[in-house]
């Protein structure tokens, strides 16, 4: 039937025995459209190689084409399951390229919305995780927490899912008295609700022995295998974007950051658990210093940019032993290029942006944690069972919008 | 910070399935709570102003035409390029609109057109049914994005000359808004009556709110 | 005149017991979406009672694909070999004194007998329709039966010893009428491994491998459609009840009550049955899955040693009192 | 350490390789040829402790002026977790037509699926790579999607499509109906 379509699995000889499984790209576990062509004896895993792409859009092309404001909507379609949170790792990014401020305000408010993003994020993959194990009460449970979070969302900017909240300079919206009344609400309930889900699953036997000593990640590995977030601080490396470089108002804000040992499904398990309490700590904070004014900053640019540069490129102000040349300066859309990351719930998200002095990026990549650890997927899927695979592809907490971009 | 672990099953909770029984006896208790689904084609989801919804162009009460002044802000801004704007000079020389469209099937619903819109006539309305059979439908001109406008105001019972608040940001200096935005807002949509950290579960710092009553009843 | 009277009986029976099969999937439902904080079905007449109905109908007029690859014959037959031997197990089944079609001696046997050929209607599902996902769940569907066959007759062994018959209706007798002498309480070893054995059998979660939804999409039913889906449906359905009958039989003292109900004696037998399915459905609301090669692990390291000990514990207790 | 006593570091090591060292809104960045690129990132690694590969990526420099930039470049950005300190190597890949540089797959195996994308969308092959193919567009996509040359409009669809459509149209021939009589019919012959 496909004959132009070639099987990606390359078949050598003595193979043939192997039991070839196509698992996706619409299976109910693959989280999205990701692949995963599987060498199988019996149920032990072989070989896997997971096979994306099934989503691209171009994001990094379309992006060239378009200004840096309008690039904006583009990342509330990366990670879907936290738009808010694209939103801002993006905007920093820009900001730092076009050297842009923020207000006070407008950054408690981005860490505000990045938490609940986070607490949205780490809720639906609670939710899938445990029906991809086979507990699905929690399922439900956790969308009920995440409904609230989506409405508030509703309220505050106009959409539940592709926010578009953040602006260059700032935000959309300021909080309303009754926004944070329901936030208040919502973060005084949320210990309690943790509490319901780890009922359900944290000591159950069954759950214990889906999720113990599989798939261990060492610190080493972890590393070598590019992880980040979660996946990287489940095997014990002290990594998180937020105190290692702190954006928005991170470093005005007191928490901590969970580390593991074991490094399997189990420690990161209980991680992003953690997180969630960490999350709705810094939400607690966030209701109690908001600062007051204007919710962008004073040279935030219009939504509508100019294409061309408003000041006069001046590289090589200052010269350092001799080789090194510090072509720093305050210049909107000057040359040069910057690599911003944040801490997205699924990981590490960059932007490395290049500018050539025009209002369009000149190139944009996106670092998307995604898309890594589906490559560490051909790694960690080596060896373990087909279930093993699915709790797997949870625990790694691919979204395959981001990974393919 | 390592994470904490509860503690390791003991032989009684092995043989007697205490967490198994715990997990049980929590589903039971739910069986008997209220459910939080919302049975939808009856039960509509809370609406909120602001809901970046379907695409109207504001009817001005006075001409009962479009306010649209044809400054192609919006079609510039629009990221995914779905608006489509001409205009013609008439004979005093003043810009007319002669047709906006816009596709909704390519829109991505940012609400940069509205943002930008130096008169607020395109705007986006609560209205968020609006699914269909063809694609023409949704390929809206002028007259039918007129029409969602009056749509929307007889299914919402504002009035003619309703201008949504919402697309007055929030928390910015008066000065800094285009003058179509520069509208009578509540007070708590200003910079003085913004929402400043307290800690809302104190009673001493506790605001006087009317909405912080309504919320604790 | 003898025959027809059976005949009558068999009709009644069925029809009784599909339609229970019919309004377990709304309870099973129902009960599961409240236990989630949901409704369930709720628009096919009054909070949804009709929904079965529209079901049954559903998929009875649905298209019956049979995939090109497939073994047709076997593929056709494997839904019809589960059904009938699950509806042929309800031959032996004591709903009350003397409510009982064929009142054989080995009323047991037969129906381990017949549990086990539906079984052998899964692996051939598996292997007919021709597809990786089917065919992983025909493997774990036999490896799963031929596991836990074992420690569930064995966790009967020790009813049969106490009651001295494998006559189901001889052993709701050999119980006696009081709450107190039925076997749950000698037989707690045996009833535990009995019902994880049981849960095992009938491919409830948390040992429902052979149609793991999010590992093997529907295990050996995906390539299944219309009629025939429906069919291993009813099996399933059907296979819970008979699980739940012999439980009720050998457990829990079968038709016997606190006190009898006059016009309805199989009264407390359904109300002992209704209970084991909704511990089914409330199970299946809570727990996670086991893997594959766990689940072997339980039934073999942990399960057929405690059966094994309960036999010798009944022994000791037969030999001494 | 700060980054710029790295930077200083890398270039006493390399002294022929470092073409430039540029700070940019406080980011410095390391200007390199790209003959050393395995051995600069494996000192890195091994001597500064920066074992967090962030990002690799490349830029098609067509469109873009600089003193040293060649048409492709590879950027790795490298970050210490223990001295958290980042630097960015900018290795300027010579050949513009068959654009080459060694794979540093052997230092992070995570890099692995971020050069196959570098491969996929801007035609830069890696030396050494244990499985160079294309990652997002499938296997039989024509041209790399990021180079500049690249066109945004083409006026020919993609040949799976089109083979697609090809077998649509065939396949419309028959319709349902008639597959079975024409079943019938061989049945009888």
């Amino acid at each position: 039937m496909t004959e132009t379509t070639t099987l990606s699995v390359p078949v050598t000889q003595g193979d043939e025995d192997k039991y070839k499984l196509r698992m996706g790209p619409q299976h109910p576990a693959t989280h999205g459209v990701l692949r995963v062509d599987l060498e199988l004896d019996g149920e032990t895993i072989l070989d896997c190689y997971p096979q994306v792409g099934y989503l691209h859009r171009g994001f990094e092309k379309l992006a060239e084409n378009r200004t840096y404001a309008q690039n904006l909507v583009l990342t509330d379609r990366l990670d879907y399951m936290a738009a808010m949170a694209n939103n801002v790792g993006y905007c920093e990014a820009v900001e730092k390229l076009l050297d842009i401020n923020v207000s006070e305000r407008a950054k408690f408010l981005r860490v505000m919305v990045c938490e609940m993003a986070r607490l949205t994020s780490h809720l639906l993959w609670l939710a899938t995780h445990a029906l991809d194990i086979g507990a699905m009460t929690v399922f439900l449970y956790a969308f009920r927490e995440r409904e609230t979070l989506m409405e508030l969302f509703a309220e505050l900017c106009g959409s539940r899912l592709t926010n578009t909240y953040t602006r260059l300079g700032g935000v959309r919206q300021d909080v309303t008295h009754e926004i944070m009344m329901k936030l208040d609400r919502f973060v005084n309930e949320f210990p309690a609700c943790i509490a319901e889900y780890e009922t359900l699953i944290d000591t159950n036997r069954i759950w214990l022995k889906r999720t113990v000593g599989i798939a261990p990640v060492s610190a080493e590995m972890g590393l070598d295998l590019c992880l980040t977030g979660a996946s990287l601080r489940g095997s014990g490396v002290d990594y998180d974007v937020r105190k290692h470089m702190p954006y928005a108002a991170y470093d005005q804000l007191d928490f901590e950051v969970p580390l593991g040992e074991t490094g399997d499904i189990y420690a990161r398990y209980r991680i992003r658990m953690e997180e969630m309490l960490q999350s709705n700590i810094i939400l607690r904070q966030c209701i109690e210093k908001m600062p007051p004014g204007s919710i962008v900053g004073d040279d935030a640019p219009d939504l509508i940019m100019p294409t061309i540069p408003q000041k006069k490129v001046t590289p090589d102000t200052s010269a350092h032993q001799g080789l090194i040349k510090l072509i720093d300066d305050r210049n909107v859309y000057m040359e040069g290029d910057v690599y911003v990351a944040t801490e997205v719930p699924k990981g590490e998200l960059g932007f490395y942006f290049v500018s050539d002095s025009k209002g369009k990026p000149y190139r944009m990549h996106i670092r998307s944690p995604s898309f890594i650890h589906i490559g560490a997927l051909q790694t960690l899927g080596k060896g373990v069972m087909v279930a093993d695979l699915i709790a797997i592809i949870g625990t790694l907490d691919v979204v395959l919008g981001e990974c393919d971009r | 910070m390592n994470v904490q672990y509860k503690p390791k099953r003991n032989l009684l909770g092995t043989i007697f399935q205490v967490e198994i029984l715990q997990g049980m006896a929590l589903t039971l208790r739910k069986l008997f709570s209220p459910p939080i689904t919302r049975q939808y084609p009856e039960e509509k989801p809370p609406m909120y102003p602001g809901f970046r919804g379907q695409h109207a162009l504001v009817r001005d009460p006075l001409t009962q035409e479009s306010k649209c002044i044809g400054c192609m802000r919006c079609a510039t801004i629009c990221p995914s390029r779905c608006i489509h704007i001409r205009c013609e000079k008439d004979t005093r020389g003043k810009e007319v609109l002669q047709s906006y469209s816009i596709e909704a099937l390519r829109c991505v619903f940012c609400g940069f057109c509205v943002e930008v819109c130096p008169v607020g006539a395109i705007t986006m309305t609560e209205v968020f049914e609006y699914a269909s059979y063809d694609r023409e439908s949704l390929y809206f001109n002028k007259d039918a994005l007129l029409k969602n406008w009056d749509k929307f105001l007889d299914e919402s019972g504002h009035g003619e000359d309703y201008v949504n608040p919402f697309w007055r940001p929030r928390g910015l200096p008066e000065a800094e808004l285009p003058a179509a935005q520069r509208m009578k807002v509540p007070e708590d949509w200003t910079i003085a009556g913004q929402f400043i950290g307290t800690n809302l579960r104190s009673p001493k710092q506790k605001i006087t709110d009317t909405h912080t009553e309504e919320d604790h009843a | 005149m003898q025959i027809l009277i059976i005949l009558l009986q068999i009709v009644i029976l069925l029809a009784i017991v599909l339609l229970h099969v019919a309004y377990t999937t709304y309870f099973e439902r129902k009960v599961i979406g409240h236990m989630q904080v949901r409704l369930g079905p709720m628009t096919v007449g009054w909070h949804g009672l009709l929904q079965p109905i529209a079901d049954g109908i559903k998929s009875f007029f649905k298209e019956d694909i049979i995939p090109e690859q497939a073994d047709k014959p076997l593929f056709l037959l494997a839904p019809v070999i589960c059904l009938v031997t699950m509806l042929a197990s309800l031959a032996v089944l004591p709903f009350a004194k003397g409510w009982v079609l064929a009142d054989i001696n080995i009323g047991l046997l037969f129906i381990f007998a017949m549990s086990s050929l539906a079984s052998y209607g899964i692996i051939l599902a598996g292997w007919a329709s021709n597809s990786k996902y089917t065919f992983l769940g025909g493997m774990r569907s036999m490896a799963q039966v031929i596991s836990y066959e074992i420690p569930m007759g064995m966790s009967l062994i020790g009813v049969m010893m106490l009651s001295g018959s494998l006559n189901l209706t001889e052993i709701v007798n050999s119980q006696g009428g009081s709450l107190f002498s039925i076997y749950l309480f000698p037989q707690i070893i045996g009833f535990f491994v009995f019902f994880v054995a049981m849960l095992a059998e009938t491919n409830r979660v948390p040992f429902d491998l052979p149609e793991a939804e999010t590992e093997l999409v529907s295990g050996y039913i995906t390539e299944y459609s219309g009629m025939r889906y429906a069919m291993f449906f009813m099996a399933e359905y059907i296979g819970m009840m008979v699980m739940a009958s012999i439980g009720t039989v050998c457990f829990l003292g079968g038709w016997n009550g606190p006190f009898p109900i006059p016009f309805f004696p199989p009264f407390w037998f359904i109300l002992k049955v209704y209970g084991f399915l909704f511990l089914f459905i409330w199970i299946r609301a809570t727990l996670p899955r086991y893997r594959y090669d766990q689940l072997m692990e339980l039934g073999w390291k942990l399960l057929i040693p405690l059966a094994l000990l309960n036999i010798f514990l009944t022994g000791l207790f037969k030999a001494f009192f | 350490m700060e980054s710029i006593r790295i930077a200083e570091d890398l270039e006493k090591h390399f002294p022929d390789s470092i073409l430039e060292i540029q700070v940019h809104r406080g980011q410095f960045s390391a200007i390199v040829a790209q003959e050393f690129i395995l051995e600069m990132c494996q000192f890195l690694k091994e001597k500064h402790k920066m074992n967090h590969l962030n990002c690799l990526t490349g830029v098609d420099n067509l469109t873009r002026k600089g003193k040293h930039f060649e048409r492709f470049e590879v950027i790795y950005q490298l970050y210490s977790i223990e001295h958290r300190v980042g630097l960015r190597l900018k290795a300027q890949v010579k050949d513009s037509d068959n654009p080459c540089i060694d794979s540093i797959t052997s230092l992070w195996t995570g890099a692995d699926w971020l050069e196959r994308e570098a491969f996929d969308l801007l035609g830069i092959s890696f030396n050494n790579h244990p499985n160079l193919k294309r990652v997002l567009t499938p296997d039989d996509w024509e041209g790399h999607p990021l180079q500049k040359t690249y066109k945004l409009k083409g006026n020919t669809e993609w040949s799976g499509f089109t083979d697609l459509k090809e077998k649509f149209k065939q396949l419309s021939q028959f319709d349902f109906q008639n597959t079975h009589v024409q079943e019938g019919t061989q049945a009888n012959d």
